[in-house]
């Protein structure tokens, strides 16, 4: 299956290796135009209109969260949506930490991305909370076992990403929910690199949190997931507060809507709504059978083909990850991707926004190759030879030795 | 490849490999700019010591890419012993041709001038920019204190 | 000039007439070709990689940005892209509290809408900050007579809108602004309903911080703009903190970028800046000299209109605004909206995100007709002879003597 | 305006202008629901009393427009001195009815069907069923308590 001709970005860009899907998915032509249906059929608000654009568009955005809904095995009111992952991440960090005391512990780990992480550092600092990271092993995974090793009766908060966004390894959520809720921890889950990749079942997971972005899967720019469990959502105070989130207002008082409409507080991201419902379309017609036999396929082949050459090193050993994490040895990654993008062959160099990992990792960058179902095995030769054409050209310039 | 060509020149290469006035001074007299560039964790530290109106020294260090190393080290080299004041124009100049914007060709680059090239990478401009504007916003401040 | 034929949805409904642009405005083609264009031709994220597609997108981000700073006389590091004016308004009331003692003040009035009051009602209940109303006058305005009653060494927040979106008075916010800064205040201008209608000019306003969303000015959903003066954005805190707002991470500490990066946590709505830069060549090009004369014009037209009928109550006797709230007597805003509907006028009815000012008025609810640009005599006319009709057909079934 | 007519008919008019059971007793045994539906400013009160079953006196009043204000009058004709499980029975029905969801056309709904246009106008769905969910949350209550 040739899953390019959906995508217009290949049509325009007809030689465009595109490696970078961890950062952001490119989009198809469906999303698009899903979006401009929106401004040529509605272009109107939501919610609040009585009139026909008004209330067709209200219609198709609640039909949209009950896809989401379905999408991840949760209840309508369940699905809040957001400006993106990061936003979801801090909501629920800006409203739990009303809860915290001074001493209570949140469990957090060096592979976080820091939209994950710095919303607790600062909820912690706040409220004289204290910051556990669960040891890493050798290879920079996360263990149950080491899990329990930080996980006390102190524990209020567990902050943690299913899949990680440089070592693409897949977090044990379900055990490490589990075993907090034991303790009468709330776990926080970011599904960014998660969402797009596999399928998602929140009451499975026991999740009581699980944040994600849609422009990583297909969908949209400017909106996000946060999904919450019913009773959590319905007990915690909003973040933002405005129109249409409201139920009576005073001059001195105020009460909420329910859920999920108090946390969707000013006109919603419309346009981006009526996208995501294009883009789970999308995703499900494709399924996530294919979408993850096909991370594996690809992944697997440019490993082993990374493999064969001497000068490259790479840091995650984890056949399943779409996501390659590696270096040109004694090559500056910042170096390496100007090569890698005058070929035409789009990585992604720096810290990836996980600057601890690069400091348990003890180093100061690298380059990361990540794989959805549109790319090819035509797309992971052309990585390879230009891999091998980077080492030659930077021997030649005495660069390398 | 005529671009890259362009940009990994030989005095490029020599100057990541060997640079000069590496290692900070941390005396007195000497003035610290620590510069990043978060995204790809270019770091940079450009120490300077001014006297009488000229840049008597400057040192550096910092880890980064090629283009961001060898440009601490060539800076370097070539504004020792300038005044504040040329230094400052060269600086200025420098960072206009690496971001493909106008500047005055009759000003002497030096070896500065082998970053031309830059200008074609938009997204390496900030590599070759960072110590160049480290060493400006302590001359700028030395300056307005004059 | 005829400007209904580069809004598509006039062509998807022909016999729509819009009158409710104060919810939202429609949207030029321009704006949606803008977003595809960056779907088609991009579809990636900005400011991480070094490829082509990456890059060129952050330039256009950042040109955008440009565009904006010389839409409102702003530099351009002062101009924070943000999901829209609820999220602004929000932003600077969470990061400011901060700086809120017991017993200090906060100047509000009851005409704001609830994204503008909500957030410092929150606030101050928990700070125990105090809540000042500027008395209104008798027609419902604000007067800089009675601004000063409230003014005191203890004001330390004015959260006040540009101009009301059920009244349509405009606030006269530079005196407001000018005597706020001798007690040492910081004023925080909700422009959601001005930056639509009329040239913004933050430095002669001398405003602190200005909010706007674009949905209503016709631009993309999901977007809007907090400005700040650089100043006082750089001495505050990000609310929201993750990838790409920070400078150095570690496990204990994080650094931030300079403004405007700070505050722009996690991956931006790339696609909706995008279509922002083409609202803003649109209404550049359409100019506010037009949309002011307009403005006037057709909302002059159909007030005179509406008040040689007997039945009708006019609530704001404003002739510039664009903006009328009215009722026809003793029928409820919600029977008569459904009627204009079934005859293809779009209207709004409620209490418009501002229950405050409707319990000033002493209703509980009201019709709102809102005009822009595109609006024509003969949506007026169309507007006032269904006005007649509804009359006619709730005497005739009894709900009108 | 066939349409309209549909639902401003004579009965809801005339429930409007001549509200049955208006007025809250706020007496022993009364249980209140309130409800609102704050974008429009409607907002209502149903309060009922139970007895042996049988839900033998409904109250009602609040504020909103002519299909809301109508809806509880004639709720509270239709279902007083009803058994609570027809009552939910019948509640269930009419919410489905005006919401366009099939629902059960052999039971009853008395008056209750002059609302069977409002299923045309999605906008104001809301306002035919807020004091049926008010009654319905009561008497759901009061079911699982017996
Ligand atoms: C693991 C992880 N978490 C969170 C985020 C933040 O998502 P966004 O930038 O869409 O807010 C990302 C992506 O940048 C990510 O990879
Ligand atoms: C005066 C005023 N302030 C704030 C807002 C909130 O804007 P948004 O809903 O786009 O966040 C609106 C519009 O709804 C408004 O009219």
């Amino acid at each position: 299956m040739n899953y390019k001709q959906y995508f217009p970005v290949f049509q325009n860009r007809k030689d465009m290796v595109y490696l970078d899907s961890a950062a952001s998915s490119l989009k198809p032509k469906k999303v698009s135009d899903a979006i401009t249906d929106y401004y040529n059929f509605y272009s109107g608000n939501i919610e609040r209109g009585v009139y026909p654009i008004s209330f067709e568009a209200t219609a198709i955005v609640e039909k949209v969260r009950e896809k989401i809904a379905l999408f991840i095995n949760a209840s309508k009111e369940e699905v809040i949506f957001t400006r993106g992952c990061t936003d979801s991440l801090n909501t629920v960090a800006l409203s739990l930490k009303e809860n915290l005391k001074k001493g209570d512990e949140i469990i957090t780990t060096e592979l976080e991305h820091h939209s994950s992480f710095l919303p607790w550092l600062k909820a912690s600092e706040e409220k004289g909370a204290v910051i556990k990271f669960i040891p890493l092993t050798e290879e920079g995974k996360i263990t149950v076992d080491n899990f329990k090793k930080v996980l006390s009766d102190k524990t209020k908060i567990v902050a943690i990403s299913h899949v990680s966004n440089v070592m693409g390894y897949l977090t044990p959520v379900k055990e490490i929910i589990a075993l907090s809720h034991i303790k009468g921890a709330i776990v926080s889950v970011d599904g960014a690199q998660a969402a797009p990749h596999m399928k998602i079942d929140v009451k499975d997971l026991d999740a009581d949190f699980y944040s994600f972005s849609f422009h990583k899967m297909c969908g949209p720019t400017g909106l996000g997931v946060l999904y919450g469990k019913k009773e959590l959502l319905n007990s915690m105070e909003p973040v933002e507060l405005g129109g249409e989130m409201n139920d009576e207002v005073s001059k001195d008082n105020v009460t909420y809507k329910n859920i999920p409409y108090k946390f969707e507080a000013g006109t919603m991201p419309i346009a981006e709504i009526f996208g995501a419902g294009a883009a789970i379309d999308f995703l499900n017609e494709v399924g996530f059978g294919y979408i993850e036999k096909r991370d594996k396929e690809l992944s697997g082949y440019a490993k082993k083909l990374l493999r064969s050459i001497p000068e490259i090193v790479i840091y995650n050993d984890y056949e399943e990850s779409p996501i390659i994490a590696f270096n040109i040895k004694g090559i500056h990654s910042h170096d390496a991707v100007s090569f890698y993008s005058e070929n035409n062959v789009c990585l992604r160099a720096g810290l990836h926004c996980a600057e601890p990992l690069h400091k348990w990792l003890n180093i100061t960058a690298s380059l990361r190759a990540s794989f959805y179902f549109y790319n090819d095995e035509s797309d992971v030769e052309k990585f390879i030879f230009v891999t091998k054409k980077a080492i030659a050209f930077f021997k030649e310039v005495g660069y390398l030795e | 490849m005529s671009d890259m060509n362009s940009i990994y020149r030989q005095v490029i290469m020599d100057h990541y490999k060997n640079p000069r006035n590496k290692g900070l001074k941390e005396e007195e007299g000497y003035v610290l700019c620590h510069l990043k560039n978060p995204s790809c964790g270019d770091m940079i530290n450009v120490e300077s010591k001014i006297q009488n109106g000229l840049v008597s020294d400057i040192r550096q260090d910092g880890q980064g890419c090629s283009i961001c190393c060898a440009s601490a080290s060539i800076i370097s080299e070539t504004l020792k012993g300038k005044s504040v004041k040329d230094a400052l124009n060269i600086i200025d100049n420098y960072l206009k041709m690496v971001s493909n914007e106008e500047y005055d060709k009759s000003i002497d680059l030096d070896e500065l001038a082998v970053f031309e090239g830059i200008k074609d990478f938009p997204a390496r401009v900030r590599c070759a920019s960072i110590a160049a504007q480290a060493l400006r916003k302590t001359l700028e401040k030395e300056e307005k204190n004059a």
